[in-house]
């Protein structure tokens, strides 16, 4: 534990231009001050809009830094978020929590699915969840991985026809305690693998994997994952 | 589905659980999410790595299936079918010396995409499963139950400065020089006083006038007075052009624009 | 089907006698439970509510005391809502939770010609005001000024109708870096200054003439200055 903020507390600095009218608050003043708008907050914080909140000449940064430490090992903790921090309880209190957990809808197998290929090959096209996936992907999945926020529409690929792609959101980092996309289990070892390569098919490939998609006679019917998929 | 599983001829399948295995393949035949997922499920069988399954032997175990689909009479998907024939085409080329006159892929290419396909979809199904297994937010991890709104408040804070304080006495003072620009209404006279007035004069004029003569008397001397009143009498000339009860004629430019009124025969 | 599949979860059993067959959690952890819980309620709980969610032969009063006490001057407390317990932002760090957005906006030309006339003229009656200005004073204006704390009002004049009268205040002087309002330039000074001259607006305007200037009689109509202000 670091109680003992007062002491470790530097001396706030002021530019050396002098331009802070006011001296910044010390430290753990800082530190208090992310701690009570990280646990006011139900949404992730980016240091900047904790920064924006604070005194002028406040390093927001640095505090969360500090506050992270503290709670390292307690019942909640400071965690990473993409570019935000948030305060979450620590997973191994869950039984406590039966009366607050949120009764999460039983996604389908092609939903969960879809997320990961989202999740591990992002930006990702349609076409390419269609090509791992072997099936055609229901507009049903992608709207309601759109709808829990996991997520979003990424730039559209420079390839012929300039297809939308999709990317995860922060919310998706923040509901499986991920700190950044990079962190997701496995990542390297698939990429080592060439399994996150988009590989062509040799030559023309007839089968229904053909990313081309177009030739619908042969394409399953759209909503014949959801059909199956709990 | 029960009965039509006991018709299944048991010898062509050696073992007990090789059998059930099948049995609940052809079962939950429609639980599969395409011949991919399908051939994943049938490479299991293999019992290998998936980098070492034996495309040959996939291929015939699939086609043995949609056989057996078949003869059940299980209605199959056409890209099952279509995988079918994919497949029994990949299998010729497997078995079949390389023929130098046919381009294109050859059997080993197209076998080993068709694996690295199986292998990706198996490693992302893994990753899926970890992925859903972690603390989850909401499950095992929870986010502040009450959280504190950050409420806005707008606070304007106005500057002026001591300049802009003299310089706005200073233009109080010094009114006429900095006074804003003011519709003196004295000095205007509107289109509808305009408009009335001629209304009431174009009975009286049979001929072609200047406009000009629709001017008030007292509109006339100052400058100021006899501009908006030359401005308001040409737009209710126009506005009565429009309304069909007169019509303008100008001979040359800056020529007086003349005014005669529509008799009633003149109008259509 | 959150307690059950967390391996990590002491699933508290109890034995035949009502003995608990493993030992309460060290009170280290049990203030980790509480922490956890007041943290994601969004009601305050009672060590009642607690301890029925802890495991068995947990103490939730004395953990929640060690709580507050680990709380204590920190950006966060433990509080007592009742006989119920929350975890609240500090009251000293409250103006984090409301953000402030300064937006400056300069004084519309009406207040900056009112607050100069009192300036100039203190005491001033509002009539007075109106007289040298030409137009009337607005409610808002005189509302505006006396918010920022720019005039205040003055001595009754001892006038018929005894009208008020309005003064610049401590706060004006200081803002405008000036010792008393008698260091307000005159007109002359202006003059010398430049600042008489200087913007004449567009159109034929006789030449500068003499600080006379308390004929208004063309008053402009009364919503000139709205049209005009800010």
């Amino acid at each position: 534990m670091t109680s003992d903020d007062s002491d470790t507390a530097p001396a706030p600095e002021i530019g050396p231009g002098g331009d802070s009218l006011f001296q910044a608050p010390p430290l753990a003043e800082q530190e208090r001050m992310v701690e009570a708008m990280l646990f006011a907050s139900s949404d992730p914080l980016t240091t900047r809009q904790m920064q924006d909140r604070m005194p002028h000449g406040s390093d927001a940064a640095e505090a969360v830094q500090l506050l992270r430490k503290r709670y390292a090992g307690r019942g909640v903790n400071v965690v990473r978020v993409g570019d935000a921090w948030a305060i979450r309880t620590a997973p191994d209190l869950s039984f406590l929590m039966s009366r607050e957990t949120v009764e999460t809808r039983k996604l389908s197998r092609a939903a969960i699915e879809t997320l990961a290929i989202i999740a591990y090959h992002q930006p990702c096209t349609r076409a390419e969840i269609e090509e791992i996936r072997g099936v055609s992907v229901s507009r049903g999945t992608i709207d309601l991985l759109m709808e829990l926020e996991w997520i979003r529409l990424g730039r559209r690929k420079m390839t012929p026809g300039r297809p939308v792609t999709y990317v995860v959101t922060e919310a998706f980092l923040d509901h499986f305690g991920l700190e950044s996309p990079r962190d997701l289990p496995g990542l390297k070892e698939l990429r080592e693998a060439g399994l996150l390569d988009s590989r062509p098919p040799p030559g023309a490939f007839p089968g229904p994997e053909g990313d081309d998609g177009d030739d619908a006679p042969d394409a399953p019917p759209e909503d014949q994952e959801d059909m199956f998929g709990r | 589905m029960a009965e039509t599983i006991d018709t299944t001829e048991p010898d062509q399948w050696e073992s007990v659980a090789e059998r059930r295995a099948a049995e609940a393949l052809i079962v939950d035949v429609d639980g599969f999410e395409g011949p991919l997922d399908l051939l994943l499920t049938l490479s299991r069988t293999q019992k290998v790595d998936l980098r070492k399954v034996s495309v040959l032997m996939l291929a015939e175990q699939y086609l043995d299936f949609v056989e057996k689909a078949r003869s059940l009479r299980i209605e199959l998907a056409a890209d099952y079918l279509v995988m079918a024939a994919w497949l029994a085409f990949l299998k010729s080329r497997l078995l079949l010396p390389p023929d130098p006159e046919e381009d294109g892929p050859s059997g080993e290419e197209l076998a080993a995409h068709l694996a690295f396909q199986l292998e990706r979809l198996e490693a992302m199904r893994a990753r899926a499963a970890q992925l859903m297994a972690r603390d989850r937010l909401g499950r095992d991890r929870f986010a502040r139950g009450l959280p504190e709104t950050v409420e806005t408040a707008r606070t304007v804070r106005y500057t002026a400065s001591l300049l802009d304080l003299m310089q706005g006495y200073a233009r109080i003072r010094t009114r006429d020089e900095f006074r804003p620009f003011v519709m003196d209404r004295d000095a205007v006279l509107t289109m509808e006083e305009a408009l009335d007035r001629m209304r009431a004069m174009l009975g009286y004029s049979g001929d072609w006038v200047d406009i000009a003569t629709f001017i008030p008397e007292d509109w006339r001397r100052d400058p100021k007075r006899r501009r908006s009143a030359a401005a308001s009498t040409f737009a209710a000339s126009l506005e009565l052009v429009k309304a069909g009860r007169v019509t303008l004629r100008q001979e040359d430019t800056f020529a007086p624009i003349k005014l005669k009124a529509r008799g009633a025969d003149d109008q259509r």
